[in-house]
């Protein structure tokens, strides 16, 4: 029984920018077995479907869970308006996460937007050894920077409009850190053309990367084949559930081109 | 406790819920939640001769109490079904069911012929599927190609077949009377229900598929009426489903006439759907002061 | 603000959003929380011949998004329509649509003559009728008694003649080319989909008829799809419907094809609901940068 | 525009009853014009069709309305979860209400169960002059004995189980009270086998009686005819959309046997 539902209690909401929200949760049963990268599928009343949503952090002593979403349609929309004490009717913790190596090597950790809470467990892993690059609309729909910092990893931030940190994008300031650094692997999670991007550069420089896919999801646990991703081995191609053998892959197991 | 078991044309499952084809996989999933076995069966995947790819996605939008899917039939092909997936799942004391597909009587035949002496309990037919012979139009519209490819299946299979119905059409009755008289031992009902969600931003199509298969609570009151004609038509038993989410739509659907039920996209919902369906029967049953479950089946009196 | 006026066969709506037959009485109703010249017109409730009492109650229960009704033509008959309903909604600045059923072509093309030379804008055909003659099945199931009916009833009229497409058919595309191929000025779909529900206690259907025609939100993917599919047979001007609720449902519809839309169900749920279509529809074209609203119809790009 | 839609405000819910509860709402438009028998047609969330509730009080000079529900299924059990503060969207008022005649005129009330709510207004019309006759499953499902009392009217509870009042049923004392009193005229809210067996005493005493009926609505307000009674008078049987033509009827224009 690798999957558990919880009504994990909130415990804790705040808007930490318009629209976007952190909410901690008591759910021990998944906090106790969960990793960096995995994520929760979360029930909203009046929806059929779940809404997958990462998790931010875990801390199995605490029994606790953080998730941090954005509002994007009806459901998020009314997961926001949930309130402290309130339950959140969870499954999780699903998939397949992040490989975390070695916490002395080098790590680049690229996110964009609200793809940027589920890699904030990957700084906390490398602290020290870990860069993390980040893009947002505007300065104020910059998210965790504080966080990434408090792990000790060192932050670049880049906004489309110049209104905080680097005016422009993550693959820029990317390319850039790659010329200048030493990187022994990066890790990344985003918007898709973004992601392409990072996995392109970092093939370029030889180093390995892991990316996060996003998908719309039935089951979120396998079972649908509604979520998959287009992939390639030795073997061909491939449509592969993103819920299970993702959402993290390696970026050359991506068929980015499909 | 009243008993929970029901008899499908020979087969004995403890309790009449199974898990719909293309919802659970082929078990293992689920199994991951609770231990299998407390179901009645699963019906697997719909699998074709070889593996297939299925469509691009997005296959899957969300629509008002329901959901469209438009995954196309990805499996990997009855071979490594049979090899790797079925070992698994028998090892779970659940019973069997292979939801089978086909673009020709031909594949639906060698289907068949391929199961046998497997350690498959029953097959089900699904016939929502396009017959390139006949112009892409499905086999589950015309009640001569359902009579056809039953018959033809039917000869080269030692299993009990059960032909699974598309509510596609204007009289299921018809369709299910041409299967039943083209000898299949089970009808099972209904499909989903073709549809489509546009994105008007892009209009677009938001299933890169354009169209998909409507299922969830949505569909419940159109199955229910389908199953109670069919019950009416056959003498065969029926397999009900569409849109059931609670123990109580699942009595209705008995109540029509359905001798089990199976339950597809409420697992997505809740992954405990089908074992609280199995205790509100249950519990049903017993107070209605009911020996078998099996008592409940088309004791619906129409005004 | 865009032009928001359509034109269907020759017919002005002020805007593309009409309520839909049955669920608007003869427009008094809803004209006690707005004045229904708002809209862009109405479809009266389903008027035979004579007068009928309709089915017995209950005769409406709720299903997961949607409703089931079995009213069953309950109408004060034609001539009552024209004496009494009639000059009084005309009174509204609103284009009035006759919705008009009956068991035998006979009853329909009676119809259509007595509605000659009245303030009728446009006769909207209800197939979804049983036809005596053929035994029950509904006129609206087969291409060939759609294509007499509306045939003779196009030689008898007057007036513009819209065709009510059922949904609860095999293949719409052939039943609305029958439709168009026999004269129809315009179709319109879809009516409800044949459905059912089960008291568990009592083990009788709810509605007094047995079953009733699911409508609302439930539907509106099935809608969409029949709409589209109709949208690409035909030439002649498509009328969405069914389950449509919000501005976004409207706006799907029209993208799919429809060149405006009725609203039926929705209005049960929140009176206002076509005068925030209406308002909602408007500002989407506004946002597109179209000047009228008739630029949206069938600009869906299929994937 | 006899109808209005408002989103009244919960000022006050108590249960007063195990799964009944007596609501207030400050509704100003609907209780401006709300006259005895009306009802108004509640959303609740998630359901396609509004829920219809008799007012049991409406005061045109504070702006309120007051309702009393029970639980019958899902939509009230929705309703009963609603908090003072929230808002419930209403339309109203419909339909025909009582037709009060001359508060110096003796009437008799006859309410079973949560047909109880709305013969308030019509007890509170004739004070002193009214008895109300009201029928509960037991005494901890009796509601709004005091509200009449403090009406100035006479009350006669009966419970089926005997546990408070009079052991029996409405119609059984409505016999006896007729037997021994003078009556101008009945009102009755209730099961409809109850208010049938009223309207017979009614008959055979020869005095006027309105009964409120009953049935499933769609639109509550005369517009999809799926809430019809069997009616009938001189022109012949009828069927007679309750929510516009009732829910108020004169006993003798009801087809009791239909
Ligand atoms: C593995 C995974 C992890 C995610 N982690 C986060 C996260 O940590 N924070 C966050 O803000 N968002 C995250 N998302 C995206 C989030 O799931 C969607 O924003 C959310 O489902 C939108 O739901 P909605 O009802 O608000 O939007 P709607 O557009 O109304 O949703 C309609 C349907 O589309 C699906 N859908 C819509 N957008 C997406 C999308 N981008 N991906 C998948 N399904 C979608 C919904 O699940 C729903 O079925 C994640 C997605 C996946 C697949
Ligand atoms: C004019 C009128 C006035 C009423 N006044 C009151 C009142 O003051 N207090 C009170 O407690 N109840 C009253 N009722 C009954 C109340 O409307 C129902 O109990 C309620 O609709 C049940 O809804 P539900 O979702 O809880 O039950 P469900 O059984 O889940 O409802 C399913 C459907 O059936 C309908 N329905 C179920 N029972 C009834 C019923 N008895 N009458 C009409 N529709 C029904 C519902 O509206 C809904 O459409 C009144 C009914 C009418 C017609
Ligand atoms: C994602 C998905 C995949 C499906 N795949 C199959 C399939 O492979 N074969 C089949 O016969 N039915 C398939 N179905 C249909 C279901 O088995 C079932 O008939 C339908 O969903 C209605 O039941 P429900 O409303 O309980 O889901 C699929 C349904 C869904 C939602
Ligand atoms: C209560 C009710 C009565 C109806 N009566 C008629 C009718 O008389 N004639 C007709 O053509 N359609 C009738 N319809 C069908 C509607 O016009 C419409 O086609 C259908 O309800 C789907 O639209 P909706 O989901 O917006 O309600 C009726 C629908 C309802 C709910
Ligand atoms: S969401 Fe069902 S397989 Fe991934
Ligand atoms: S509820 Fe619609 S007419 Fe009465």
């Amino acid at each position: 029984m690798r999957y558990t539902q919880e009504l994990g209690k909130i415990l804790n909401k705040t808007e930490i920018a318009k629209g976007t929200f952190d909410v901690t949760l008591h759910s021990p049963e998944i906090a106790n077995i969960a990793v960096a990268g995995q994520f929760v599928n979360i029930l909203c009343d009046g929806f059929t479907l779940r809404r997958p949503i990462s998790l931010c952090g875990f801390d199995s002593k605490k029994g606790i869970l953080r998730i941090v979403f954005e509002i994007r349609g009806k459901g998020t929309e009314w997961l926001s308006r949930l309130q402290v004490g309130d339950n959140m009717d969870i499954i999780g913790p699903l998939g397949h996460g992040f490989s975390l190596i070695d916490s002395s090597k080098k790590a680049v950790i690229v996110g964009g937007g609200v793809g940027t809470p589920p890699l904030l467990p990957v700084a906390q892993f490398y602290r020290e050894n870990a860069t993390v690059i980040t893009g947002f609309r505007n300065a104020s729909a910059a998210i965790l920077q504080g966080d990434f910092e408090k792990a000790g990893a060192k932050t670049i931030l880049c906004t489309d409009d110049g209104s905080a940190g680097i005016h422009g994008f993550t693959t820029q300031a990317l390319e850039q850190y790659l010329n200048e650094n030493e990187c022994d692997i990066i890790y990344t999670c985003g918007p898709k053309v973004m992601m392409r991007s990072v996995a392109r550069l970092a093939e370029n420089h030889g180093i390995t990367c892991q990316v996060s896919m996003e998908e719309r999801m039935g089951c979120g646990v396998g079972a649908c084949l509604c979520c998959v991703c287009p992939t390639k081995d030795g073997k061909g191609k491939h449509l592969t559930r993103v819920c299970v053998n993702g959402p993290v892959f390696s970026s050359t197991e991506v068929d980015w081109d499909a | 406790m009243p008993d929970m078991s029901v008899k499908i044309c020979g087969i004995s499952f403890k309790n009449p819920v199974i898990a719909a084809s293309g919802t659970f996989g082929f078990g293992m999933e689920y199994s991951e939640f609770y231990p299998i076995s407390r179901l009645g069966g699963i019906s697997c995947k719909g699998t074709t001769l070889v593996e297939r790819m299925g469509n691009p996605t997005p296959r899957i939008v969300e629509t008002s109490c329901g959901i469209l899917n438009s995954v196309g039939l990805q499996n990997p092909g009855v071979g490594r079904f049979l090899s790797s997936y079925l070992p698994r799942l028998k090892k779970q004391d659940i019973v069997v069911i292979a939801n089978i597909a086909g673009n020709s009587v031909e594949d639906y035949c060698e289907m068949a012929e391929r199961l046998k002496d497997s350690q498959v309990d029953m097959i089900e037919l699904n016939i929502s599927c396009p017959n390139v012979k006949q112009g892409g139009v499905n086999f589950g519209v015309l009640p001569e190609s359902v009579a056809e490819v039953t018959a033809q299946v039917k000869k080269r299979s030692d299993k009990p077949l059960m032909v699974k119905l598309t509510p596609n059409v204007t009289s299921i009755g018809d369709i299910a009377k041409a299967a039943e008289g083209a000898g299949a031992d089970a009808l099972s009902l209904i499909n989903t229900l073709t549809g489509m969600r546009i994105d008007i931003k892009s209009r677009r199509p938001v299933l890169r598929n354009n169209t998909g298969g409507l299922s969830g609570r949505a569909i419940f009151p159109v199955a229910l009426r389908m199953v109670r004609e069919v019950y009416k038509c056959v003498k065969i038993p029926v397999v009900g489903m569409g849109g059931i989410s609670s123990w109580e739509d699942a009595a209705e659907m008995m109540i029509a006439g359905a001798n089990a039920v199976q339950v597809g996209t409420a697992n997505f919902h809740d992954p405990f759907a089908c074992v609280k369906i199995i205790e509100g029967l249950g519990s049903y049953t017993d107070s209605l002061g009911l020996k078998s479950i099996t008592e409940l089946t088309g004791t619906l009196s129409e005004w």
